[in-house]
């Protein structure tokens, strides 16, 4: 299954890009073990996701939590907490 | 976007670069009426100093698509929970310097208490839940604000018992 | 009125027959500094019904010296017990018709907890210790408004323990 | 003594002056005894007073409750609930 992924602020500035399509690998199930695989692809991806607690998620544009199945999901984005206001 | 939920309540849910006019925005919601008695505005505006050390200016960084449906669906719940007339929310993205306005809330109800409650309702979720952030440039370079505790504690007023935190 | 207490806090207190403007009023109170970060206004707009029943207009009648004395005490208060950097009151009085301003209340903080607090609590404080006095002219004759319970209550809240009531 | 007396909304129209100079009986101590002497006054003045639990007094131009005496007032008014804002 491919899905889109988007990363924002100092996600996106680590990771170095702003999107990407990728392939989910077999075994990967939830938001959580996304953030785990994502970390094992590369010293970018590791400093990124380094502490997944403090990373939130969205599915399709709505928060979800790191133990969500990803399920049909087309677009799943990761940031750091919210400071809009 | 701009929806009008059957009979009376006039929502308004706006993210753009440019700077808004919070009166014309408020007048806007009032024209023509009578039944409006009590109209809230908050604005919130880029301050020269982050944790003490002066700033040339934010930038905001927002998740197109997400954040409007995000704020749009809060705004929903705050015409539920009071009885409103008309709500806008403003939300500006891109470079803010000092003195700019970020973000406005109106909100208009019959009375005070239900505009008080409404936009302070809808500033804690902005504060915690809409999907944007905002970088700091200081003299020592550009960093990203962190979130405050002192705001997802406002937030969680707010929560429903036995809401999912997550949802 | 207008007085400045000593470094940071701007306060005004007017009582007038004339419309105001509640955004000049706002700017005024941020113009030229770059420490505010939330302004609340909150503007109070005489309804065309009082009751159910239509009415042609208001009158607001006070009590001239002590409204304004009491108003100021209110506004002194308020900035005891909020880092507020400015507040504005206006009250008007005499004959106002429906959709017409009554009542304006803007603070400007830092933060926005204490902005809109401090304006609940002032309004809260003039619906229920200000001396003004509201006659509604309805089709059937004028009549003065009762004071509502609800009003009380909301004041009752920010009530220091052991406070006389009528201090 | 003479004090300056005030009336405002209702007590006002019921009273039929916004105003008047009164000079304080002997055994007129408190607020509450004022209200009581003047509601003996005439028809316009017991119209007036006759619930005083529903008036609110000030001397000189500050709060009080029906028990304060009347000390040295130079002002003191009647007036109904208030209703501003």
């Amino acid at each position: 299954m491919i899905i889109k992924l988007r990363y924002f602020a100092w996600v996106r500035e680590r990771v170095g890009k702003p999107e990407e399509d990728i392939e989910v690998p077999p075994g990967v199930a939830t938001v959580a073990q996304l953030m785990v695989w994502l970390a094992s692809r590369g010293e970018e991806y590791a400093h990124a996701f380094a502490n997944p607690k403090v990373i939130r998620a969205a599915i399709d544009r709505t928060h979800v939590r790191p133990d969500t199945a990803i399920g049909n999901a087309g677009e799943i984005a990761f940031f750091p907490p919210m400071t809009g206001g | 976007m701009h929806y009008i939920i059957p009979m009376t309540v006039t929502a308004t849910v706006r993210l753009q670069r440019e700077p808004f006019d919070a009166a014309a925005e408020a007048a806007m919601l009032t024209r023509g009426r009578t039944d409006a008695g009590a109209v809230v505005t908050f604005t919130g505006i880029c301050r020269g100093a982050e944790a003490g050390e002066p700033i040339a200016a934010l930038t905001l960084e927002h998740y197109p698509g997400m954040a409007e449906t995000e704020i749009e669906r809060h705004v929903a719940e705050a015409t539920e929970r009071w009885p409103l007339l008309g709500v806008t929310v403003i939300h500006r993205f891109g470079r803010i310097v000092p003195g700019e306005d970020i973000v406005l809330v109106v909100t208009v109800s019959s009375h005070r208490q239900a505009a008080f409650a409404a936009a302070e309702f809808l500033m804690d979720y902005l504060k915690t839940r809409a999907p944007f952030w905002k970088q700091v440039e200081k003299a020592g370079g550009t960093t990203w604000v962190d979130a405050k505790a002192t705001d997802d504690a406002a937030a969680e007023r707010w929560a429903a018992p036995g809401r999912d935190a997550a949802e």
